[in-house]
Formats: structure tokens, sequence, C-alpha cells
């Protein structure tokens, strides 16, 4: 898949077809890997890398590389075609400069899942029928992909891509059956202490590192509510309960009806926070309460979230009154 | 600040659009009728106007209990804000109720001028939920003192 | 005949599907039925009969015998109440009891003719029996 | 450093009875920035306002606060006092200790210890407040009023008599509308063309009312004040100028096949034409899809007979673009078509027939000269059936519904009238009129029902016709009579059907050109249904007649004058002020994302390619929400939905409100 | 073209002259009407109710088995037209019976949920084969002949679903009989009961109803009236003699025009 990726962007560029590949460069280990645009073959050729670690979401990068001149080619998995379209429907990316190559993708592997298995000094990776093969300083491991990938990968909601202008690979189909909102439900059904200690528990391990910001595709602004002193909740470090109370509550709510559920915010995330389970509450809800809409899903969608009925709606009583202290 | 259970006033703000919530509030006062003088209004233009962002900054500053008034669904002054603020508040009540916030301390109700008695009631019922649930302590800025 | 046993109306409305209070007492459901004149209680006094809750005379009627399904009362109501809907759940109220059958098996040699096509026996056992 | 001044009023004995005013006042200079504060038993009163005036002279205020009444009651007396003496007005602020404290709390300690916190939120607020200006734009002094109907023309008259230049885009080629084929009017019976004819005549020859006819309006844009209207002038292939109106066309036009649409399709009229002996403008029109010359190339009768040489076979449509200061939409309603209605046999049988057909078999004008006969063989009917509620009323929970939800208004008394001008002419007709309810409030409606019944002899029946089988040259209706619990079969020689009204089709494409709202039915929405009735929630956009929903003559006349008003109100002045509490968009921070513009109420975002100079010193283009200050309402849906903030409202900003919020919970 | 076809009870007993025309027709016009293996009676009539269940199943079973083998389902008995389709339309919006259904049917090791497309025979002339089409291929066009449909109400009811045809101003019969070289003559009760399976019980409605109908298509001119329902054709025919109207399977006049009627 690497070479089939590299030779094609190697073509485009050669050709003059496009002037710049937004894809992934390689670091110092196999698993360190970064997003980066490429525009000398030369350079493409040495340090492109695409393999099972290349989980970054690269829609997010094209607000800023789509607006420069010329054109960008870009690769997009699945997933990831949602935050371009959405992305699109803001007005965010400029589609006439952005060549989009679809890349088929059947799960991202999380390197702390490897680690969790002790598997370390990774040298290597492919994917085997189902299992995947790591060479390691130690040796050879085998272990089921399933297990290792992330989580956003064993509940993939789409193998889809919902937009494209060349495919490289297989374009796969909505996946109908997936469980991604399981884990809501769970602690839906909790009680209003537990979830106020799962959730305390959490957040309070937040370091106000802004990865999680930084890397959203739907956390894009010119300025960030929370950088910026007119909004009211500026807020720029950890200082007090702030994540806990304000920070990621208002980032979910700034993002629902736009976050398409790529589950980078929780790839990123130092801490491991789970904070792609707040983007879920909240797409969990208005398919419930408003109908399915998949953000993302094609260009000029109107979100649930800023749309309105004037017939029958889902009162805010609705919302269970979870009474207890 | 400390205060025993005995002395403790819940703290409520009620958010209320100019046009309908606001004036059922003014016709509350011109009927001499009373509700608790915990709730403290402010007034906006139209309840579409309430910022996810202001309800949670009311309970971290120490409020216990969050209130926001609009003109009843089809009767708004904008013609389509409430239906806004409808869609807007069950979302971010749902979300706070998932984060373990107790639902009881965020209501939205619509109260129309002519609803003097309507928005005491409102005020008397949401003032006795508060003071069940007792000081909000899951959303208020007080890490250093709880722990 | 009074029925041995009472149906009651949220019954009949759960049977049904029907929700008469849309009914907005037009007649048309009554204007256009072709059994109309075999009826003792017509297809608008179904609606208004189930909403008061007087299922026992319904069930006592005849006229649940008289309705073929032609389905007019659906299609051309403007409220969609569904009349039709309401004499089907009355009769099965009735039907569904014990020896409360309309028409038995042994009734039916008498009834034939040799024309007469299969279907209008299956469609009388199915609306007759259960 | 804000320099703030706190007044609070003891409102006589209505505050001070049970909040410490002093206490206040004293809790006052102790808050940061409040550099004076004083209590005064009146503060609206001439003295009280001297008050204020005299310490924000004296202490140099740049903010104030009255503690007092509702600012519902007295802010805008107030913002005059402190504009009085140069202090903006937006630099005061109202705590409501009288409505929303005094009045409600009986305890003097709980009321004060509650006034001083109100006066602390106004005075974060004022803090935080920056003087606002609206903003002016000037008014366009000429209206436009879509549709020539009743509702239109009475509109541009009461307009055009106030002095204003009002234009009428009208899309047929002559103005009138559906009041110019109906016969007589109800209750009063009188001649529907008596009284609007010169109506018709008035509105041309009056000054300033210019008539488009044969025109449409195909592009709006601008805004209250100053809009800008493409209007579409169709080639009527007649010169409107040149044109007499003396008809000799009309009589040498070889092609008369072409249903006469003033006649409702009952019988044909010539390509060339003039809709009926009244029109206005009296200027003759080839319908270009009749016309033999203009169909096949060959003809010209008409060119050879026209001695002013009006006919123009080359003629193109035309463009014109004119300015307006307010849009009044007036384009009516049209009956459904009632097709689908077929079991009452409407395709079956000529003598199947709409009110409106109806009305014109009665008319002295229309295809029979008057005389009532049915259209299969022109014989006079017998019996006549009418059936009410045709596509009206019905429920819309289902996705196949024919018709419509609501009650059509008109059709209740129309019918009456037809029945009792029926029996006038023919006085052994029978006539039966199945109801589901009559439906008469008005002056003198319930008394004309009335009459149908107890002097005519007309036949109600409370039921509904369930089938219409024509045969041998008879309806046969099967009915039910409700009342007496009967299916009944009736022979009739007509059916006449009361189709639901709904409004022209033209008016959603125009909503959509004006940003003006609509219901579900394709009726305007109005700014406000009791106090607002004839605005449209779009400034500058006004609603005459039944395009805001089923109304009779004198209520669409009186609508319209209503509209015509509120029009002269808008081009009376010279320069709009707006609400300076608008909605505004910091360029810097806008995403561009487009999300304010689709909450928008008003249509007042829009967005613009705007090049920005970086601080690098490069040039970005870039895409930003821009608030049209003349068309925001303020009511700030667009300040939640903006993700980055860009979005803030004037007068309730963001960290007005927030600072108010800190205040209250402190 | 191939397409499952679902005959029913009466087409294979009293109906078979209805059964055999269409068979002969569709053959006629490249149509290969492939009988379902297996079926049973579709139960006459479709239940009212919103809780029967289990006389759904027989459609089902049908319906699922045209899905097996990736064909449309074709009826032509109207009655069976109208179960199937309204069953077909349960198992495609109504989750209530959906599930009910597959847990019975899971036993058999089916599963359905309204996957199959169900055409009734007029539908497949209309829309599969096109008028435009049969009239090339009419062979001896029924010139003259004045024919009124007879729809009835099991055709066009309710229309949501049936979605057949304007259930008040249908024309699907209409065109096929000028496809067929004849003149369509169209007459208000063409759309009203028969009268039904009442006539097994007390005959009185079926006869008021069949003079209505009778009366109606004599007046406006029909000399023949044709129908696709055996039930219609039944009570139809008991009290047409002396009305001067004549009563016919529609495939009959089909099979005729297109000259492969026997014995022509």
């Amino acid at each position: 898949m690497q070479n089939e990726l590299k030779w094609r962007g190697l073509e485009l560029l050669k050709d003059g077809a496009v002037d710049r590949i937004l894809g992934w460069r390689a670091g110092q280990f196999v698993y360190d890997i970064t997003p980066d645009v490429f525009t000398d073959p030369e350079d493409l050729e040495k340090n492109f890398i695409y393999n099972e670690f290349c989980g970054a979401n690269l829609s997010k990068y094209l607000i800023a590389e789509s607006a420069k001149e010329g054109k960008v080619a870009v690769f997009l998995k699945p997933c990831d075609t949602y935050s371009f379209n959405q992305l699109c429907t803001e007005h965010r990316i400029h589609r006439e400069n952005v060549y989009v190559i679809g890349i088929e993708c059947y799960g991202k592997v999380s390197v702390d899942a490897l680690r969790q298995r002790g598997i370390d000094g990774i040298t290597g990776i492919r994917s085997e029928m189902g299992s995947l093969k790591i060479d390691t300083i130690y040796g050879e491991e085998s272990v089921p992909a399933m297990e290792v990938y992330a989580e956003r990968c064993r509940n993939c909601k789409s193998k889809k891509h919902v937009v494209f202008d060349e495919l490289i690979g297989a374009d796969g189909e909505v996946v109908d059956d997936c469980d991604r909102f399981d884990m809501v439900e769970k602690l839906e059904q909790m009680s209003a202490q537990e979830r106020f200690e799962f959730w305390r528990g959490e957040l309070s391990r937040c370091i106000r590192c802004n990865a999680c910001r930084n890397v959203c595709p739907a956390c894009s602004c010119e300025k960030c509510v929370f950088d910026n002193p007119k909004s009211g909740v500026l807020n720029k470090a950890a200082a007090d309960n702030f994540e806990e109370n304000m920070f990621h509550i208002i980032r979910a709510y700034h993002v629902a009806g736009r976050c398409t559920d790529c589950g980078e915010c929780s790839r990123v995330c130092p801490e491991h926070i789970p904070l792609h389970l707040l983007n879920r509450k909240f797409i969990k809800d208005y398919n419930e309460l408003y109908g399915d809409f998949v953000a993302g899903e094609s260009v000029g969608q109107m979100s649930p979230v800023a749309d309105f009925t004037t017939d029958r709606d889902a009162e805010p009583s609705v919302v269970q009154k979870g009474g207890d202290q | 600040m400390q205060m025993n259970d005995k002395e403790w006033k819940p703290k409520i703000i009620a958010f209320c659009c100019n046009w309908c919530s606001y004036s059922g509030a003014d016709l509350a006062g011109t009927n001499r009728l009373s509700y608790p003088a915990e709730v403290k209004i402010i007034r906006v233009p139209c309840s579409c106007r309430v910022n996810p962002m202001f309800i949670l900054r009311a309970f971290q500053q120490g409020a216990d209990g969050v209130i926001l008034c609009g003109c009843h669904p089809g009767d708004c002054h904008y013609s389509t804000g409430n239906y806004h603020t409808r869609r807007r508040m069950t979302l971010l009540f749902s979300m706070l109720n998932y984060l373990g916030v107790e639902s009881a301390r965020t209501r939205v109700e619509w109260v129309s001028a002519a609803e003097g008695a309507r928005f005491v009631s409102v005020m008397d019922s949401f003032v006795a939920d508060i003071t069940k649930l007792g000081p909000n302590r899951r959303l208020e800025d007080l890490r250093c003192k709880t722990n | 005949m009074a029925s041995t046993y009472t149906v009651t109306k949220e019954q009949i409305l759960s049977i049904s599907g029907v929700d008469p209070q849309k009914c907005m007492r037009c007649g048309k459901c009554s204007a256009t039925c072709p059994s109309y004149d075999e009826m003792e209680y017509h297809p608008h006094q179904f609606v208004a009969m189930v909403e008061k809750g007087e299922i026992e005379k319904l069930m006592g009627s005849p006229s649940i015998y008289k309705c073929m399904s032609c389905m007019a009362c659906i299609q051309r109501c403007p409220r969609q109440v569904e009349p039709a809907k309401l004499v089907e759940a009355i009769r099965l109220g009735v039907i569904r009891q014990q020896e409360r059958n309309h028409l038995k098996p042994d009734d039916i040699p008498a009834l034939l003719d040799p024309e007469l096509p299969q279907q209008a026996i299956v469609s009388a056992m199915r609306k007759y029996t259960k | 450093m804000q320099k703030i001044g706190v007044f609070v009023c003891w409102c006589g004995s209505n505050i001070a009875a049970t909040v410490d005013v002093k206490a206040v006042a004293e809790a006052a200079r102790k808050v940061p920035g409040v550099v004076f504060s004083a209590d005064y038993q009146y503060m609206c009163s001439e003295a009280g306002q001297g008050l204020i005036k005299d310490a924000i002279k004296e202490h140099g205020l740049t903010g104030v606060v009255v503690c007092s009444c509702s600012p519902r009651m007295h802010e805008a007396t107030f913002r005059k006092a402190v504009q009085a003496v140069g202090l903006n007005p937006y630099m005061l602020e109202v705590a409501n200790i009288r409505e929303q404290c005094s009045w409600v709390h009986k305890d003097m300690a709980t009321a004060t210890e509650k006034a001083i916190a109100l006066m602390q939120a106004a005075v974060a607020k004022v803090t935080l407040n920056t003087p606002l200006t609206a903003g002016t734009t000037p008014v366009t002094k000429r209206a436009l009023v879509i549709g020539g109907g009743i509702a239109g023309m009475q509109t541009a008259l009461d307009i055009a008599d106030a002095g204003y230049e009002v234009d009428i885009v009208e899309a047929k080629p002559t103005i009138g509308g559906k009041m110019a084929q109906l016969d007589k009017t109800f209750p009063t019976l009188d001649c529907s063309s008596c009284i609007v004819t010169p109506k018709m005549v008035e509105v041309g020859q009056h000054e300033k009312i210019h008539i488009y006819s044969y025109s449409e309006v195909t592009q709006i844009k601008g805004f209250v004040g100053n809009f800008n209207v493409t209007i579409k002038r169709k080639a009527r292939y007649v010169d409107e100028a040149k044109c007499t109106g003396c008809g000799a066309c009309t009589e040498k036009c070889p092609s008369r096949k072409a249903p006469n649409e003033f006649n409702m399709g009952l019988n044909n009229r010539t390509a060339v034409y003039i809709p009926f002996a009244q029109a206005v403008p009296k200027v003759a029109t080839i319908d270009p899809e009749y016309c033999i010359k203009l169909t096949k190339g060959k003809c010209g009768a008409c060119a050879k007979i026209c001695e002013a040489g009006a006919i123009n076979y080359e003629a193109k449509d035309e463009y014109i673009e004119v300015e307006y200061g307010a849009i009044v939409a007036a384009t009516g309603f049209e009956m459904i078509d009632v097709s689908p209605y077929d079991e009452y046999a409407y395709t079956q049988s000529p003598d199947v027939v709409t009110s409106l057909e109806y009305e014109r078999l009665m008319n002295a004008a229309g295809p029979t000269g008057g005389h009532l006969l049915r259209p299969s063989d022109g014989k006079e009917p017998k019996t006549i059936v009418f059936i009410q509620c045709v596509g009206s009323r019905e429920s819309c929970s289902s996705g196949e519904m024919r018709g419509k939800p609501y009650c059509s208004k008109v059709c209740c008394m129309y019918t009456a009238k037809h029945a009792m001008l029926t029996k006038d002419h023919y006085p052994d007709t029978d006539i039966y009129v199945f109801y589901i309810d009559v439906r008469t409030p008005g002056k003198n409606f319930d008394e004309f029902y009335r009459r149908a019944v107890e002097q005519y002899g007309v036949h109600y029946i409370k039921g509904a016709v369930g089938k219409v089988t024509p045969e041998g040259g008879k309806l046969k209706v099967q009915a039910s009579d409700l009342i007496l619990n009967e299916q009944l079969h009736i022979d009739a020689d007509m059916v006449v059907l009361a189709g639901a009204i709904e409004p022209n089709k033209s008016a959603r494409p125009l909503a959509t050109m004006l940003t003006a709202s609509m219901d579900t039915n394709d009726f305007f929405t109005e700014a406000h249904p009791k106090l607002r009735p004839v605005e449209s929630p779009t400034a500058g956009v006004f609603l005459s007649g039944m395009c805001q929903g089923p109304k009779d003559i004198p209520e669409t006349v009186a609508q319209a004058g209503a509209a015509a008003s509120k029009v002269i109100g808008l081009l009376a002045k010279d320069h709009l002020v707006g609400n300076p509490c608008v909605a505004h968009s910091d360029e810097w921070m806008c995403n561009g994302c487009s999300q304010c513009e689709t909450v928008c109420p008003y249509g007042a975002i829009t967005y613009e390619e705007k090049e920005f100079r970086m601080p690098d010193r490069t040039t970005k283009v870039r895409r930003v929400a821009q608030v049209n200050p003349a068309v925001c309402q303020g009511c700030g849906a667009c300040t939640v939905t903006c993700p980055s903030g860009a979005m803030d409202l004037n007068g309730f900003s963001n960290a007005e409100i927030m600072a108010e919020v800190d205040a209250l919970c402190r | 073209m191939k397409y499952s076809y679902f005959p029913g009870c009466t087409l294979k007993n009293k109906a078979q002259e209805l059964d055999r025309y269409g068979r002969d027709a569709a053959a006629a016009l490249g149509i290969e009407l492939e009988e379902l293996p297996q079926w049973q009676c579709c139960g006459g009539v479709y239940p009212l109710s919103h809780d029967e269940i289990a006389i759904k199943l027989s459609s089902v079973r049908a319906l699922a088995a045209a899905r097996d083998d990736g064909t449309a389902l074709v009826t032509l008995c109207s009655a069976c037209h109208n179960v199937i389709k309204q069953v077909n339309h349960d198992m495609q919006t109504d989750d209530y019976v959906i599930t009910r259904v597959n847990n019975y049917l899971a036993e058999d090791g089916i599963a359905y949920n309204g996957e199959t497309r169900v055409l009734h025979y007029l539908e497949l002339l209309r829309d599969e084969i096109g008028f435009d089409e049969i009239k090339q291929k009419v062979a001896m066009p029924l010139k003259g002949q004045k024919i009124g449909a007879y729809y009835g109400c099991l055709l066009l009811r309710p229309s949501g679903v049936m979605a057949m045809d304007d259930p008040e101003h249908p024309t699907i019969m209409e065109d096929l009989i000028a496809a067929l070289g004849a003149q369509p003559v169209v007459y208000a009760q063409r759309n009203e009961c028969c009268g039904g399976y009442l006539t097994l019980e007390d005959e009185s409605i079926p006869k008021k109803r069949a003079a209505a109908i009778l009366e109606n298509a004599r007046a406006q001119g029909a000399e023949t009236i044709i129908t696709a329902c055996p039930l219609c054709y039944y009570n139809l025919k008991k009290h047409a003699d002396g009305t001067g109207v004549e009563v016919k399977y529609f495939t009959e006049l089909l099979a005729r025009a297109l000259g492969v009627k026997e014995g022509e």
C-alpha cells in the first residue's frame, strides 16, 4: 500500500497535476509519524510513509493548505473524508484546490495497545489476514489486529469514502451494526453519582495541553474562545477546575453537529481521556431526538443542532432527571 | 464564606427573554405576587441569546440552579428563536446530566407576558427543587475546598 | 345479544390503531359506505361510539358483519380516521371470544354456489371466525 | 476606567417600603467604578432626571445605573435624559428593583439584599458597555406592490394618496384579480364588478401609480428602505403605448381556441385578446401559445387591422431594475385543483364545476350571458348540489394529503350567496348544501346564511357527499345526512365544489427572493400574529390580502389599508434609524462557516470574500460574515451558533452577560 | 424478463381463465412468469387490525421466496395483490409487524424486511413492458368495442400503500383498453365495491352493488366491463343478465387482442 501511494504521489507531483502532497512523514521510529506536506519528489520518495500507524486525519491541514496557491493532493481514509466534507460545508476548504485520493483502510493500530501487551521496541509492522506481524528488536510478534486497533477503528462507523477524486484500494460500506454508542449507553445507565465520578476521574487528569483542540478538525476556529479575552471564558492554562467544569463541555458543545466522530481527540490525548465519549453523547442524542444525521456525509447538510422545527420537538425537560446527589 | 445548612439559600439565575418572560416576571410584580428572592433575573433579548457558556459560567461561579424562560414555541418575538433554544438546551442539559450534574438544576420554561402567575409557580417549584438538591458542588469552582 | 365479555375502548383503540378524536364529524365515511343501508350503526357512528366508549352496543350489533372492507371510508376520510379499522377491531373483539364465531365451518356448505370463488369463502372465514 | 453613578429610586413607597433605598445607595458607593450614588423619591420625575443630569455633568460620569421600575417602563425615559447631557444613551442600565424585587418580596432585609445584588449586576454590565450609535440608512420613497387584485390595488391607492410613488407588478395582462371575476359579493349581494372596476380605473389613472401588467418580479436585492428589484416585462407583442384598446384585432384574429382564463376556461377567446371589457390597462395581448403568426410564422391578421400599428411580433421579454423603499406582497390566492377529488367526478362530467366556475356561469358577462345553463347540454339545472370543504380542513398527518389543513373561510358564505342568487333567478330550483359546519362569523353573515335557509328554502344538510356518479345526463349524488342518520341519493343536474383556496403559486419563489418566511401552507408569516399582522418578519416587507391567509373582501381591504399605513409610515422617514443592539461579527475571528447565516430568521447575514493584511504583511482572502444592521433585529441566535464567538450582540455582549452572571453569583 | 408469479387459490380453481389467459398473454409478450414452487393462500383479505400477525405469514413466505429468487413478485388476482402488497409495506415500515413476523419465521430460517418488489400484472404491463410496446404487439385490435374498466376496491386502496394509480381517477386499465385498440369508457362506479365476500351470507348487498355498477357502465356506453378480481367477476356476472353488459377478465381481452386466445 505504501508504495502504491508513494508511486501515485510521485506521478502527480512529476506531471504537475498537483503542487503539493499532504501525507505522512516518517520519523525516528516506525510508529512516530507526522502529517506533512511534500513538494519535492525526492523527499517524498525518501520520507513518505504509510502503515498501520498512520492514524492522523489529514483533512484539518487542508484549511491552511487549500488556501495557498496551487493544488494539493491529500490521502484520506474513509473516516477522514467525513471531516473533509464537513469542512467543505463550513467553507473552510477550497475544494477546487484539493485533489482527494481516497485510500482503503481496515483500521489503525494504537501503539499504547501494543505496549500494554508488552510489545515494545517496534521496528516494523505489516498486516496479514486479520493479524498483525510486528517486528521488534526482540523478534517478531503476531497479534490479532482487532485487539490492538484504536477504539475508533474497532467501532468503525464507515468504510465508505463520502468524497474522493480517485481511490486507491476498494471503497467500503457504511457499517450499520457498529457498536460505537455502547459505552455511552453504559454511562447513561449509571447513577448520576457514578457518572460524575467517572467523568471527574477522567477530566481531572486533563493537563490542558490543548492537543485535543489542536488536532480536532471541527476545532479550527480562527481564534479559539478560550484564547479570546472578549469571550468571557478566556483560560489558556490549567489553573483550577476549569477543565472539568467548562473546557471539555464547551468544546464538545462547540463541535456538536459538526463532529464527525473521527476520534482524533482521544487518539492524541496524552492522559488517555476518552474524549470521544462526550462527542458521541451529542451524536447519540440528536440521532435519537431529531433523526439520524451523520456530519460530513455530504456537503451542505443542515446540522440538527443549528436546525429547528416548528412542529413538536423534544423539550429540554425530556432529559431524564438524574436527581440524586 | 461558610454557612451551615440551615442558613444556606440557593443561588438561582433566571435568564428571561425581554418580550415574554421578562414581562411575565414584571406582571408578577405588578400583581404583587411573590416568589423566592433567591431568583435573580438576567434580561436577554431572546432565549436564543443564552449561550451554554453563560449557564456553565453561572454554575462555575456558584449558582445552584439556572433556569431559562422564553416565549412559548410559536410565539417568539423573533419568530424562531425559542425553537433554537429548545434544541440547544435539550442537548446541553442532556450532556450535563451525562456528566453527572443533577439535571434538576437546569430547566427551560415557556412563560408568556400574560403568565405572571405561572412565572411565580415556575419559580416556586424550581427553587423548591434546588433547595431539595442542596448546594451545587459538582460544577462549582471549589476544587480546593471540596477535596 | 349482549356480549359475554367486555372489551374496553382502550383495547379497541390498540387493536385498530385508530384515534377517533381525529374525527371532525363530516360524515364522509357514511356518505361513501356501500353497506350503509344494511347497517344498524353506520361508519361515523362507530367512530363516535368508540370515542364515547359504547363498545358493547357495537359488539352486539349485526352491523359488524356488514362491512365489506372495501376501504372507501379509509380512502376518503379527510382526517385519516380509518373507520373500517374500528369495525374490524370490534368484530375481532367479538369473535376472538370462545364460541363466538359468526360463521361456523358447518354453515358453509349450505351457502355455497358452484361458481363461488374460493376467495369469497376464505375471506368470509377470515372475517367471521377465529 | 469608567466613572459610574448609581441612582436609587424610591418610587414613593413602592420601592422604599420594602427596600432600604439608602442602604442600596450606600452599598453602591463600595462597588469599584462607582463614583457617585444617590436616592430620590421619583427618579423618573423632572427633578429626578435633573438629579441624574447634574451628576453626570458634575462628576463626569461615563455610565449610569438607575435602580427603579422595570426597564420596560422607563429605560427609554432615562436614556433620553442622559443623552440630553451628552452621555451615550446605551451607557445606561436599569436595575429592576420594583417589579422584580420590592413588589414580589415582603421581607425588607431580603429585598434589600436582592436589590443590592441587582444593582451590582447592572454596574458590572454598564462597566463593560460601550457607546452605541444607531446606524441610519436613507429611504427610497417608492413602494412596490406585487399583485394587482383588490388587496394590491387598495394598498397602492392608499400609499399613492399619501403622496408616494407606487408600482404595481401584476402577472396577468390586467389588474382586478379574482374580485373582477366574481358576480355578486356577500352579504350585501352588490355587484362585484360594479365596485371593483371603478377601483381599477382609479388605479389606472392615478398619477402616482404605475402598473406593470403582464410582468413578474425576478430578483430582489437590498433591504428595508433600499430594495433593488428586477421586473420582467413579458413580451405582450402589443405596444402598450400605441394600443388604444379598440379591440379590432380581437375580432379579426382567426385563432379562437385559447381557453378564456377570465371565464375559468368555460369558453374560448382569441389568441390576441383583452381579458374583459373593463380591463386596466385596456391593452391587447397576444398569447404566444395560440398565435398563428408566432407559432407557424403565417397570419398577421391583427397587425393588418391595427390602425395604431401597435402589433409587434418581434417583441422580447424586457428586464428593468427599480429601487424601492418598501415591498408589499399581495399575490392572492387560487382555488386548488379539485380533480384529485374524483369521487365528485369533476373530471368526468362538465356539470360538476368549481365555485369560481359557477360564479362565471351566473355572471352577466360570463360565458352564458348570465343565464344559469349547465355546461353539458345548455339546459337549466333543476337540482343543484353544493359540496363544502372540498380539500379544506384535511388532516395533515399523512404524506398523501390531497387538501389543506385549514378552513378556507369564504366558502360557507359564497355558497349561501350562490344558493340565494340561484333561487332568486330560478325559484323552482332545488338546492342542497352539504356542510360539515357552517361558519359565518362576520357582520350580517349568519343572518345571511339563515336567510338562505328560512326565506329561500335551501336544503342545508349536515353531512358529506361520498360519491357523484354521472349517469344518463344526471349526477347521482350519494351522501350522508348525519342529523337524520340516513344515506341520501339525489339525482342532481349540477354539482358545485367549494374547493379549498391556496396561496398563489408565485408566492413561494417570491418569499425566497424576499427572505420572508412562510408557513407550511405557503401563506406568508406575519411578524407577530396579533400585534404585527400586516408586516412580514423581514423588515420593509408587508402583507396584504389572501397571501397571508384566507380572508374575505372587507378583511382584505382592511388589511390592504393597514399594510399601506405601515408603508406610509416607513416612506415618511428620510432616514431609518436602526436599533443599535444588533449583532456584529469580528472579521478577524470569523471562520466563514455560515452557521450564523442559516439560523438568522431575517436574512441579515451575508458572506463576503475579503482581503486581510496579515501581521507578516501578506494578504489573505477570507470568507467572513457581514451583518446588515438595518436588517438585523438583535435576537442573538447567531451569537450562540457561532463556534468562534466572532459574532456578538451589541448591548447584550457575551462579556456583559457574563459579568452580570458573575455579579449575581457573588 | 423473468418474474416470480403468485397465482393464488382462486386462480387454480374457479378463475382458471383469468390465470390461463394471463400466462398465455405474458408468454406472447416475452415475459417469463415462474410460479413460485410453493405458495399458500394469501388469506383473501388483508387484516385491518394491527395485532393480526399469523395471517400475514403466508404472504411473507411468498415474498421471501421471490426475494431469494432475485425477482419481482407478480400477482394477478386483485385480492392476492392487495394482501401481499400491504403485507410487504408492513414489512418495510411497521416495526411491530416486522419483529413479530420474523420471530415466527425464524424457525423456517426466513428473515424478511420488505426487499421484494410486488407488481400487479397490470403494473407489469404498464411499467415493465409499456403500453406502447403492447400496442405494437396487438395482432387483433379490439376495434369498435366499448369497454369499461372495473377496478373495484382492492387494486387501488389504500392508495398510499397500493400506489398503483390515482385512487379516484385511475387510468391504468383505460390505457390498456386503448392500447388493445378498443374504446375505454369511463364511468364513476368503476372504483366502488362489488359487495365482496358478503355474497356468501347475504346476497342482497352484492346484488344492489352490481346493479349500480352495471347500470352506470351501461349508461355511460360500455358494452363490456373488465376486471382483475374473481370475486368481482362473480358478483357482477351473476347479476349481469339482461343489463346488456358483458363481464370479462381483462386477461381474456388481452389474450384475444394479442392473438393467443385459444380457438381464435
